[in-house]
C-alpha cells in the first residue's frame, strides 16, 4: 500500500484516520449528554438545543467553517479563552478534530438519542430503587444498553469525519502533514488537470475505510444485540 | 405502627386521598384497577413525587412535604418487585442480584448472597441473561436482586399479574418466607383474593382513590359485606398447626382442637398455617353427617345469616377453629330454616382446600 | 442571453461588464462562477456555456486540447499581480518596503496562500516564494486554502498575519495592507484567458470576447485592481 | 371431517408432528406452553411455512406440500383472533372492524356490520382509538374484526390468556355465538380446562409436538387418566336443559330427568347448555343426604374407583344425568368402602358451580 | 422580504426551496423502498445497499458531484439514457435536484428504517389474516404507522437539501436562476471583495428556513403520536 501512495498521500490517510479518531472520542460524551438531555429531559431551550445540534447539517460546511473561523481562531473569543489554557485549535490538526467532531454531531446525537428512547426508563427506575443514584443508574443501566447506538453513531460519525472537507480547510487551512486531510488532498488533486486519477486513488482509500467502518458496526452492534437477549 | 403512609394527589381526572397505618407483616393494597394502588405503592418508594405524603416505616421518615423532607428513591433502602420483573438485559442473574449490593456495603448482613439464592432456587440461573429465563424465573430473580440491596422494607406491586397459575402457585411461598423468615416490612399490590388471603397480616382495600376498608386479613375477608371481587371471593382464614402427616398423604391439623385432614402441605410438624376455607366450598347440615365422603365436619352456631342480591346467602358461624363462612342458596335457608344461634355443622371436602389457600401464618 | 462560464474571482467585474454590454448590445449576460476546475470539467461534460474565462492557462488548454473551445477565439482579457498583504489588526504601520525586506521580516509568523501545488494563485505564489529564494524558510509558514479569497480572508480576520494574494482582491478588503508587490518576473504571467466555447452562440459570444477587450472593458478591470491586457494575445 | 390437519416441522430443538381430524364446532387445540399450539395454528392461518402440511377445511385444501399448492394467508379467508388483539393503533374502532370488509366484498352477507357490533357491545366504541380500550374492550374488537372479514373459518389463539378473570368471563360467551349462531368452525387454543370445557366441541391435546389425544370434548375431559393440568381440573361436563328460572334466583335444569339448581345462567328457558362439574367440588354418600344445604343430588352407580398418586382418587360414577366424577381421599375410599357396582349419591352445591363453567351447549 | 433581499438573492432562495421540495418528494418513495428492504427482507447484497446508500454521507461532497458528472452529464451513460426520454439533469435544475436528493438520502433512509424496524410486523401478519395482500398490509398499515419517521426524515432531508453545496455546483454548476441554489449564492459572495455581508444574510435565511422545518417536523411528529396513540 506504501508503494501504491506516495509518502505524502500515506500522510494525508493517517493524519484523517487521526482526526477522525478523535473527533469521535471527543465529541462521545457531550453526544451522550446532549442525546440524553433531548430525549428524556425537559427544559426550556430544548427545541433550540436541537435545532443548534442539527445546524451543521443544513448548513453549507464553507459557512460552518466560518463560523469556527470566528470563534475559535486566534482572535476569536473562544479561542482566546482556549489559548490561556495552551490549547491551539487554529490551524493546527485538534482544530480539525473540532471541525469534524462539529460536523459529525449531529450524526452521532441522532443515533445515540434514538437508542436512549428506546431504554425502558422503568429499568432506570428500578436501578433507583435498588439504591443508585440517577447518575449511577445512567452508567450502569442506560449506558451499557444503548452501547449498540452508541456504536452505530461513532461509526457514521467517523465517517463523515473521515469525509469533512468544507469546513475543515475553511477553519484549519490545508498545512501538510498538519491539517491536510483525506479529503483536502482530493481536492488539491481534483483543482490540476489530469489529477482525477490520483483523487480517485485517495477516494477510493476512503471509501474503503468508511465502508470497513460501516460494516463494523454492524457486525457489533449485532454482536451486542445478542449478548443484551431479546429483551 | 411499622408503616404509616398518608398520600394526597391529583391527576387531571383522577383525585388520590390516601392514608392508613398497617403494623408489622405483609400489607396487601387491595382494589379494582385504577384505583391508585400504583400511585401509592410509588409514593412509598420515592417514584413520583405526590402532591401532598407523609410515609414512614419503622419511624423512619421517607417523606414529609409539608416540612420539605423528600428522601430520594436511592436513599429510600426499599426492595421494589416491579410486576414486569425489569431485569437488567445486559446483566446475567449473577450481577442483576448484585446490582444493589454495592450500594448497600455498609448496611448489616443478614441477607447473604448464598441464602437468597439457594432459598429461590437459583443456583442453576446464575450465568443465564434475563432474555433467556421464563417469566416466573424471572420473577424470582427479581425477588432475590430486591432483597439482596438489603432493604428495610419489600414494595410489591402485582408481581404474579404476569404469571400463569402453575408460576404463581410457585412464587408465592417466597413472599412468605421474606415476610416470616426476614421479618421485612413487605407492602403487597394484589387483586386476587388467593393471594390476599394467603399473604396479608393487613388489609388496606382502596376504592377510586380513597381507603374504603382497613383491617387485618382475617378480618376483612372474614367479613361478609367485604365482596370487593365478588361472591365467589367471600372466605373464611382459619388459623391452624401442622400435626401430623398421614400415610395416605394427608395432613392432619389442628385448628382450635378441631381436626382438619387436607392433602399434604409441605410444612413441618408443629408449623402454625394459614387455610383459607372459601364460602362456597362449605356445606351446612342439620344433623352430624354421616357416611359422607367429606373428612372435614365442624360443629358451630350461627351467628349471622345475610342474605345477598343474589339467590345465595352467607351464613356466618362460630367453630372451634374459629369464624366460618359458608354461602348456601336462599332456597336452602329457608328449607333449613337457618337462623341465628342455631347449632349446626359446617362440612368442607378435604380436596375443596386448594394448594395455594394454604399458606404460612 | 449569454451564458459566460467565469473564475469565482471575476464575478464582480464581469457583472459590472455584463451590465454595460447589455446597455450597448441589449444582450443579458449570466455570469457562472465556480472554480476554474471545476467550469472546466463542466465544460467538457458539455455544460451551457458561450464564453470561458479562466483564472489560468492550465484549464483554458485542457479545454483546448479536448476541442471544447475555439482557439481562434482565445485570448488574454485582464492580468493580475501579486501582492504580500498584512493584516491591519497585527500593526498598523506596515510602510511600504521592498518584496525583500518584507518577506525578511515574516519571522515564523503565518502566511496565508492558496493550495500551492493546486489553485492558480496558490502556484503563482510558489514560483514567486522559489524565485526570490524563500521557499525554503517560508513554506512552513503557510497556510493553504482552497481558493485565493479565503486566504484573504484569514488575514483579514488576523488569524494569519501575513498573505499572498492578488492585487485585485486585496484592494477591496479594508482590513489588509498591501506591503509589497511580487515583481513580474518572479512568477508566471497572471493572465486570464478567455474563449469562446464550441457549440455555444457562436456570434454573440466572439462580440462579448470583444467587448472584453474593449476600452471601456478593461477601464472596469482596472478599477477592480486587474492590469489590462487589451487586444495583445 | 370439518376440519382435517396434518403438520410437520422441524425447528432446531423442536419437532413437531402433529396430525388430526375434527368434526363441526369448536375445536381446542390444548397443551402446555412450547408443545407446538401456535405453530400449528399459524400453519393453518398461513403465516410461516411448515416444512411439510396438509391442511383442508369443510373440504377446501389451503396447503398440501407435496402437491405444491400452498394459498397465501391473505387468500385463506380465516379470521384469526391473536393472543394480544393485534390492532392497528392508527385505526379507530370502526375502521379496524371493517379493516377486512373490503377485500371480502364479493363473499356472501351473513354477517352484518351492525349485528356484529350490536352482538359485541362495540356501539359506544366505534370511535375510539385502540390506545384508550381496556384489554377486554381490545379483544371484543379484535373477534368483531376477524369476524366481519367474513372468514370461512375462525382460528384464537388463547384470545383469553391476557385478560384477568372477570374480562375473560365477558369474552367466553361471545366465541359460544361464533360457535353456536354463526356456526364457524373454530380452532382455539387454550391451556385453560375451564375454557375447554365450556366451549369445545372436540379436544385436540398436544404433548411435545405430538398429539396425545384426540376426542370429544365430554369425553376427554370426564377421563380420570387425562389431567394435563393438574387434579384440580378434572370435571365432568353434563348436558342439560334449561327448564325453568325460580324467583328466588336459581335457575333449574333438566340433565337426563335429574333437576338441577343453580344460581342464575342467562339463558332462555328451554336453551341447551353444558355445565361442568369439577371433581373436587362432588361430595359422596352412601345414605340419600338429608338436612344438609347442597340442593343437587345425584343417585348413581360407580363404574370407577381410580387412586391417583397423592392422597387422592377419582370416582366415576353413572348418573341418570350422565358421568359425574368424584375427587375423593383414599382415607374416605376406604372408610365408606367404594367398589364398582355400589350405588352411591353424588353432592353438588349449587354454588359450587362457577358462572364460568356453565355454557352453550 | 423582497425588500431586504436582491431579486437575485430571491431567486437563490426560491430556487433552493423548490430543489429541496422536489429533492424530497422524488427521493421519498425510494427512500421507503430502501429503508423497508433493509428493515425488514433479509437478500444478498444488503450490507453492500446499506453501504451505498451511506456512501454520500461519508464521500467529500466534491467526489460525489463528481461522480455524477461522469454518470448523469450529458456524456454519461446514465445521462444519455435519460435524455432519449427528455429529461436533462446535468446544468439544469433537476439535476441540482438529483443531487440534493443523494446527498440527503442516506439521512432520510436512516430516519424511516428505524420507525419501519419500530412497526411490530406482526400487525401485518394481522392485516394478512384479514384478506390483505402483503402489498395492501404495507400500505394501509405500516405506512400509516411510520409517518411520524417519514415527516422526520423528510424534514432533515429538505434541511440538508437546502445546504448542499459542493456535491451540486460540482454536478450542475452555478447558473443564476437556473441552478445557483442558496449555498451557492453563498458561496459567490464569499468569492466577492465586501460580499460577506450579503453572504450571511443568505445563510441567515437559510438557517431559519432549515430550524423552521425541523421546528415544524418535531410538531408534527409529536401530532401523529398523539393520535397514534399509546401503542
Ligand atoms: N402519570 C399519570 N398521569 C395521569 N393520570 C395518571 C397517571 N398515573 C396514574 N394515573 C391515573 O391515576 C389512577 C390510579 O392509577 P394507578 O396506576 O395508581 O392505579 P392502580 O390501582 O395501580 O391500577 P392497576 O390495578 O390497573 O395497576 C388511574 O385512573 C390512572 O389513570
Ligand atoms: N421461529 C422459531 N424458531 C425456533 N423455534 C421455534 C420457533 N417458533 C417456535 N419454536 C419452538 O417450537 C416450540 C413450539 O412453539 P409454539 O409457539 O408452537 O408453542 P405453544 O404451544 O404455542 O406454546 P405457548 O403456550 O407458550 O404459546 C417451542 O419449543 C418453541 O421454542
Ligand atoms: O479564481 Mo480561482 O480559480 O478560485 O483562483
Ligand atoms: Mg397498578
Ligand atoms: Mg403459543
Amino acid at each position: 500500500m506504501t508503494g501504491w501512495l506516495g509518502p505524502e498521500e500515506w500522510q494525508a490517510v493517517a493524519l484523517s484516520l487521526k482526526v477522525a479518531f478523535w473527533a469521535v472520542l471527543v465529541s462521545l460524551p457531550l453526544a451522550v449528554l446532549v442525546a440524553t438531555a433531548l430525549a428524556r429531559w425537559r427544559f426550556r431551550g430544548r427545541g433550540a438545543l436541537n435545532v443548534l445540534v442539527h445546524l451543521p447539517l443544513v448548513l453549507p460546511p464553507v459557512v460552518t467553517g466560518y463560523i469556527l473561523l470566528l470563534s475559535f481562531g486566534t482572535q476569536g473569543t473562544i479561542g482566546q479563552f482556549f489559548k490561556k489554557f495552551g490549547i491551539v485549535l487554529a490551524f493546527h490538526w485538534t482544530g480539525a478534530v473540532l471541525a469534524a467532531a462539529i460536523m459529525a454531531f449531529p450524526l452521532m446525537v441522532r443515533a445515540v438519542r434514538l437508542s436512549i428512547e428506546a431504554v425502558d426508563p422503568k429499568l432506570e427506575e428500578a436501578a433507583t430503587t435498588l439504591g443508585a443514584h440517577p447518575m449511577r443508574s445512567f452508567f450502569t443501566v442506560t449506558l451499557p444498553l444503548i452501547v449498540p447506538g452508541i456504536l452505530a453513531g461513532s461509526v457514521l460519525a467517523f465517517a463523515k469525519a473521515m469525509g469533512e472537507f468544507g469546513a475543515t480547510i475553511t477553519f484549519v487551512s490545508n498545512i501538510p502533514g498538519q491539517t491536510r486531510t483525506l479529503p483536502s488532498a482530493v481536492y488539491a488533486f481534483l483543482q490540476v488537470p489530469g489529477g482525477e486519477a490520483s483523487a480517485m486513488r485517495l477516494v477510493i482509500i476512503s471509501v474503503v475505510i468508511a465502508c470497513g467502518a460501516l460494516i463494523m458496526s454492524e457486525l457489533l452492534a449485532r454482536r451486542v444485540a445478542q449478548r443484551v437477549g431479546g429483551s | 405502627m411499622t408503616l404509616s403512609v398518608q398520600v394526597s394527589h391529583k391527576f387531571d381526572g383522577f383525585e388520590l386521598d390516601v392514608s392508613f397505618e398497617a403494623p408489622e407483616g405483609l400489607t396487601v393494597l387491595f382494589g379494582a384497577s385504577g384505583s391508585g394502588k400504583t400511585t401509592v405503592v410509588n409514593a412509598v418508594a420515592g417514584l413520583g413525587t405526590p402532591d401532598q405524603a407523609r410515609i414512614s416505616v419503622n419511624g423512619r421518615l421517607l417523606v414529609e412535604t409539608q416540612r420539605g423532607i423528600n428522601l430520594p428513591a436511592y436513599k429510600r433502602e426499599i426492595g421494589y418487585v416491579f410486576q414486569e420483573a425489569r431485569l437488567f438485559p445486559h446483566l446475567n442473574v449473577r450481577k442483576n442480584l448484585l446490582y444493589g449490593r454495592r450500594m448497600a456495603r455498609n448496611r448489616s448482613d443478614k441477607i447473604s448472597f448464598d441464602r437468597v439464592v439457594g432459598m429461590l432456587g437459583l443456583d442453576r440461573l446464575l450465568t443465564r441473561h434475563p432474555a433467556h429465563l421464563s417469566g416466573g424465573e424471572k420473577q424470582r430473580v427479581a425477588i432475590g436482586r430486591a432483597l439482596l440491596s438489603r432493604p428495610k422494607m419489600i414494595l410489591a406491586d402485582e408481581p404474579l399479574a404476569a404469571l400463569d397459575e402453575r408460576r404463581k402457585a410457585e412464587i408465592i411461598p417466597y413472599f412468605e418466607l421474606l415476610r416470616d423468615e426476614f421479618s421485612l416490612p413487605i407492602l403487597y399490590v394484589s387483586h386476587s383474593i388467593a393471594e390476599v388471603a394467603r399473604l396479608a397480616t393487613t388489609v388496606v382495600a382502596l376504592e377510586r382513590g380513597a381507603v374504603s376498608r382497613v383491617g387485618a386479613a382475617a378480618e376483612v375477608l372474614g367479613d361478609p359485606a367485604f365482596t370487593p371481587a365478588g361472591v365467589r371471593a367471600v372466605g373464611a382464614i382459619l388459623d391452624a398447626r401442622v400435626t401430623r402427616h398421614h400415610d395416605d398423604g394427608l395432613t392432619e391439623l389442628d385448628a382450635g382442637g378441631a381436626a382438619l385432614f387436607l392433602p399434604r402441605i409441605p410444612k413441618t410438624e408443629g408449623s402454625d398455617v394459614r387455610v383459607r376455607v372459601a364460602a362456597h366450598d362449605v356445606i351446612l347440615s342439620r344433623d352430624a353427617p354421616k357416611g359422607l365422603s367429606a373428612l372435614n365436619i365442624l360443629r358451630g352456631t350461627i351467628v349471622a345469616v345475610r342474605a345477598g342480591e343474589g339467590p345465595g346467602a352467607i351464613v356466618s358461624l362460630d367453630t372451634q377453629a374459629g369464624r366460618v363462612l359458608a354461602r348456601v342458596t336462599r332456597r336452602s335457608v329457608q328449607a333449613m330454616e337457618l337462623t341465628e344461634g342455631q347449632v349446626i355443622h359446617a362440612v368442607v371436602k378435604s380436596v375443596a382446600v386448594a394448594p395455594e389457600d394454604v399458606g404460612a401464618r | 442571453d449569454i451564458n459566460v462560464f467565469a473564475a469565482a474571482s471575476l464575478k464582480t467585474v464581469l457583472e459590472d461588464i455584463g451590465a454595460a454590454f447589455e446597455t450597448e448590445h441589449g444582450l443579458a449576460v449570466a455570469v457562472t462562477v465556480a472554480g476554474s476546475s471545476a467550469l472546466a470539467r463542466q465544460i467538457s461534460f458539455g455544460a451551457p456555456a458561450d464564453v470561458f474565462v479562466s483564472a489560468n492557462a492550465d484549464w483554458m488548454n485542457y479545454l483546448e486540447a479536448r476541442g471544447h473551445v475555439i482557439s481562434e477565439s482565445r485570448r488574454s482579457v485582464a492580468g493580475n499581480a501579486l501582492v504580500l498583504v498584512r493584516s491591519k489588526a497585527k500593526d498598523a504601520n506596515a510602510a511600504d518596503a521592498t518584496i525583500e525586506t518584507a518577506l525578511s521580516g515574516v519571522g515564523d509568523a503565518r502566511i496565508a496562500v492558496a493550495l500551492v501545488d493546486a489553485v492558480p494563485a496558490g502556484i503563482y505564489a510558489k514560483q514567486a516564494l522559489k524565485s526570490l529564494g524563500y521557499w525554503k524558510r517560508l513554506s512552513p509558514n503557510l497556510v493553504q486554502t482552497d481558493n485565493v479569497r479565503a486566504a484573504l480572508t484569514l488575514v483579514a480576520l488576523g488569524e494569519a498575519p501575513w498573505g499572498i494574494v492578488y492585487a485585485s482582491d486585496a484592494l477591496v478588503e479594508p482590513r489588509v495592507d498591501v506591503v509589497a508587490v511580487f515583481p513580474e518576473n518572479s512568477h508566471s504571467q497572471i493572465v486570464y484567458p478567455a474563449a469562446t466555447i464550441v457549440g455555444g452562440k457562436p456570434n454573440e459570444a466572439r462580440d462579448f470576447l470583444q467587448f472584453l477587450a474593449g476600452e471601456q472593458a478593461q477601464q472596469s478591470f482596472l478599477e477592480n485592481g486587474f492590469t489590462a491586457i487589451g487586444d495583445d494575445e
